[in-house]
């Protein structure tokens, strides 16, 4: 079996995710590679969408950012902003990505400020950007968590950047947001997570390849439920491995 | 139809339609006439102490940075920033020409953090209000469409919506909790465009990201241009004006105006350039050091060239990908 | 003195109204007319704009609707309906040229209904436009009636399409409608009309030639103002006559 | 807040977009398909009795009107019909298949009144909602937000206002009355563009109307296009994309799909055909024996190119300005 990191591993299983022939929200970083693997792959026709103009770009070189050049490179649009948060708010785009400083157990996300107060923050984060657009009108969204520990699938946020299931169930109904969306699957370098159907909590799904179910229970703050039967997520193929690399991120950008 | 909750932040700018349009009736020509003019004088002319002030387009892409060189060059103080521009917020923050900011994102992507964001911010000299991505555009399509809030489903149930200025209500034909977002007037806009001619009317290739919204919003409106082109060729393909000429006051011929960020089909963005200032960026004393190299001490957009070199410029041009 | 017909005067005495270097949305039929020869007459740098889009056009043939091709024929823009309505929302467009089956004192315009009842109607008008556009955001508003009789120039409107000063002073404002806005000039085949500073009430300020004040009078339903000092509008010069005859409409379509 | 007027018109659609969205989200695929059909085709899957219908643009100008002698071949009834597309509306009214009308205008321009529209409304047949075209068109950009309602500041004041379904309120930023527009979803647009691929990516030269607006305020759309283009060519220009691909059920291929209306740089309109068609529509036997003539009794746009005749449409073509 190859030998791989951490991030290679994150990129395979966020890419897994991505069902052919569907339309994805794509930030920057991981899920760049993700969607870029994932067209390689499996899923040759995902469409993918940033939220500055671009649709369907071929990604066959490496966007720096959601509104370079390279995310419309061979597109079927190049729009703007607005339009592209308008066409999620209507309905349009099945997969959002998203990561975070916190996560708590309803797949909120906190990229604010660390600490008590607002302002002057403690800790000054990047803020929003488009997260809310895509966690509000996606209909699946899933967060990538590259460190799984108990500083960030906390308890409680410092602050609700971004909203998962809010307060529990019906919560995002009642707050005025679209009903069925909210958080799909949340990926960490420790195992792959989904939420409950009733409750809507955090529940594991699958470890990684040597994590055991306890450690991702020490290092996280809240009670995360467990699913009945917690699988095993394969590591990355060789095949997986070798487009990675040779491919999507040929110079190294990111792996 | 009442409200049913308020965001905290202040109002940076006013949301008022009709104090816009009189303003612009007054002090706007409707007339086509030469608005060529040089960074300096442009900036001396239309950005004042204590502007409201907003950028387009979002992180190294099309920013029109040689603009916000010069602004900050002539040291224009107590601005009330707005948008998405990720490079001249930096720039702006690390000058220390910043009081508010309305702030959705800045961060690098995938290089993290701003350390100037975050000194500015920490520190309390920068009083801020959060908003998402798509909030801080919508403020500016409402203020473009000249009315004084849009409403949207995005933001509620967030501490996002809780910090910013924005209001819940509930519809008044679907009793759905909606947003309302205050549009966002600015008192003046910079933009960065592919080509325009004299008199402003502006094409740009590629995502228009919120050209079109920011241009609309802004009283007075600067574009810097790659290349000025003859008003026939514009003439030619009216349909590709995103900017008419209206909506602008001074056109500034600049090229590589986006440098260090890219210019689609032109020029790729400079990677080692970014790199070395975000480096940089995080010791005060190191930030003030790359101010001074390539800010202060340049005079304008020419020598600034110059000092990056042409030889580096034409290798980014020839990284950047065709259509 | 050349000879004309009534719709060559009104052209021309619109086209006077239309002064260089503004901004002037042009409705379909006498106002085209009038804005191609203020164009090849006095003011070569007037900037036609369309609501369907078209900015700038060089109305070298003249256009038969309000989106046809010619309209943005050697434009500066061709862009779509909302952004030429809030172009004129945000204060961009200095003149408006309105039409209509009834005006009352106040500029007030019908356009949709005649009769008591809105629905089922005794006669079915077209309907707003963009009348209430024009109406309600450019600076200054020029109705032009073809024909200047009781039935037209009526005490109460069968319908109110578009405001004029509504019910008086202020009123436009407490509607909610932009300040400094309404009513500018009225033409018809009798006369130029202006509104009274304080009363708003539609007031003549001159009349065409061979029409006596009476006339204007006797064929006005309501009561109208008349200046301290009504002029006589010159007719028609050769050079208008020319100019309008052989370029604006050759193929006379209108005229 | 509280809504302090409110229109007497019925809302002839539901203006909410999380019903808009879940529908989207049922019926539409997001995958790049195959969307190439027939008139037929297009017009028996996608339009159903009772829909609510747009059209695009305004008069004779890009009308989608082939498409429309199709709906009217089909006997498709009971339409709601909304929108500023003249041509179509006087022939869906002729052939008495609309119930309701969100009318803003419908007459000939400088031909004047609309025959059509007297009889259908006078009579009571047709019951109406009266709109400005700014307010049409910005109920179908709401819509395209998805959002329920726009504010504006237009309609004020008025009867337009009163006998629509708008609400004024009080604006809670500003405390001006503001107008709210209720959002316009349809269930099927149509539009005709210069040019489409088989996917149905769009794009139209000239004037854009409100095509953007429209085909994203519709539930179903058809294209009818002037030219099938590779879908190379739209990549090569992505930014010449005003419709794409995922708004798209049907793609049509149809040359000439805007006569007797014109069709910028391709061919002028029919003013012969139109002056017969409005003086015949003065009469309701004539008018249906137009109709007869040259919607019944023609199969397909193939036949009524036909009976048109390529000599005629070739003298259109030579009479169109270009660029």
């Amino acid at each position: 079996m190859a030998e791989y990191n951490e991030t290679e591993f994150l990129i395979c299983i966020a890419s897994r995710l991505m069902a052919d022939k569907t339309t994805a929200f794509i930030g920057t970083g991981i899920p760049m590679l993700a969607a870029s693997l994932a067209k390689k792959m499996h899923a040759p026709n995902l469409v993918p969408a940033f939220e500055f103009g671009g649709v369907g770009a071929s990604l066959q070189k490496l966007p720096l950012g959601v509104g370079d050049s390279r995310t419309f490179h061979k597109a079927v649009l190049a729009a703007g902003i607005c339009d592209m948060m308008e066409t999620s708010a209507r309905g349009f785009i099945e997969y959002g990505f998203l990561g975070g400083a916190q996560i708590d157990m309803f797949g909120n996300l906190n990229t604010t400020v660390i600490g008590a107060k607002y302002w002057p923050p403690k800790v000054r984060l990047p803020g929003s950007g488009g997260a809310n657009e895509v966690a509000s009108f996606c209909w699946k969204t899933i967060a990538i968590m590259r460190q799984h520990d108990k500083r960030r699938f906390v308890k409680k946020l410092d602050f609700l950047t971004t909203p998962g299931y809010l307060t529990g169930p019906g919560s995002r109904e009642a707050a005025g947001l679209p009903p069925n969306t909210g958080p799909y699957r949340v990926v960490s370098n420790l195992g792959l997570m989904g939420f409950d159907e009733k409750t809507k909590q955090m529940t594991l799904l699958a470890t990684h390849p040597g994590i055991k179910v306890e450690q991702v229970l020490e290092n996280t703050e809240f009670e995360m439920l467990v699913a009945d039967n917690v699988t095993e997520n394969k590591p990355p193929t060789t095949e997986e491995l070798r487009i990675l690399r040779e491919q999507v991120d040929p110079d190294k950008l990111y792996i | 139809m009442k409200v049913l909750e308020s965001g905290v932040a202040e109002l940076f700018a006013k949301p008022d339609p009709y104090e816009f349009r009189e303003w612009v009736h007054k002090n706007k020509s409707q007339a086509m006439t030469d608005k060529l003019m040089t960074e300096q004088e442009a900036v001396a002319k239309f950005v004042a102490d204590g502007d409201s002030l907003g950028t387009e387009l979002y992180g190294t892409v099309r920013a029109p940075i040689s603009l916000t060189r010069e602004i900050i060059r002539q040291g224009k103080k107590h601005l009330r920033v707005a948008g998405q521009g990720i490079t001249e917020i930096d720039f702006l923050l690390a000058a220390d020409l910043v009081d508010t900011l309305d702030i959705t994102y800045v961060a690098w992507e995938v290089y993290g953090i701003s350390s100037i964001l975050r000194r500015a911010v920490e520190s309390g000299r920068v009083k801020t209000a959060d908003w998402s991505n798509g909030a801080m555009a919508w403020r500016f399509k409402a203020a473009a469409m000249g009315v004084p809030f849009i409403p949207v489903s995005s933001m509620l149930g967030t501490d996002t919506f809780k910090y910013s200025a924005a209001k819940m209500v509930e519809c008044p034909f679907t009793g759905q909790k909606v947003c309302l977002l205050p549009a966002l007037f600015l008192d003046i806009g910079l933009i960065h465009v592919h080509r325009a001619d004299k008199y402003g009317n502006c094409q740009i290739d590629g995502i228009s990201g919120f050209a079109h919204e920011l241009s609309r919003a802004s009283k007075k409106l600067i574009v810097s241009a790659e290349k000025i082109i003859d008003t026939d060729e514009i003439k030619k393909y009216p349909e590709h004006t995103i900017i008419p000429y209206y909506l602008v006051d001074a056109v500034v011929h600049a090229p590589f105006g986006s440098h260090p960020g890219e210019m689609c089909y032109l020029y790729w963005r400079d990677e080692e350039h970014l790199k070395t200032f975000l480096e940089e960026s995080k010791d005060p004393i190191k930030t003030k050091a790359y101010l001074d190299k390539y800010v202060y001490g340049v005079k304008n957009q020419d020598e600034y060239i110059k000092l990056i070199g042409m030889d580096r410029l034409k290798k980014l041009q020839s990284m950047i990908g065709g259509r």
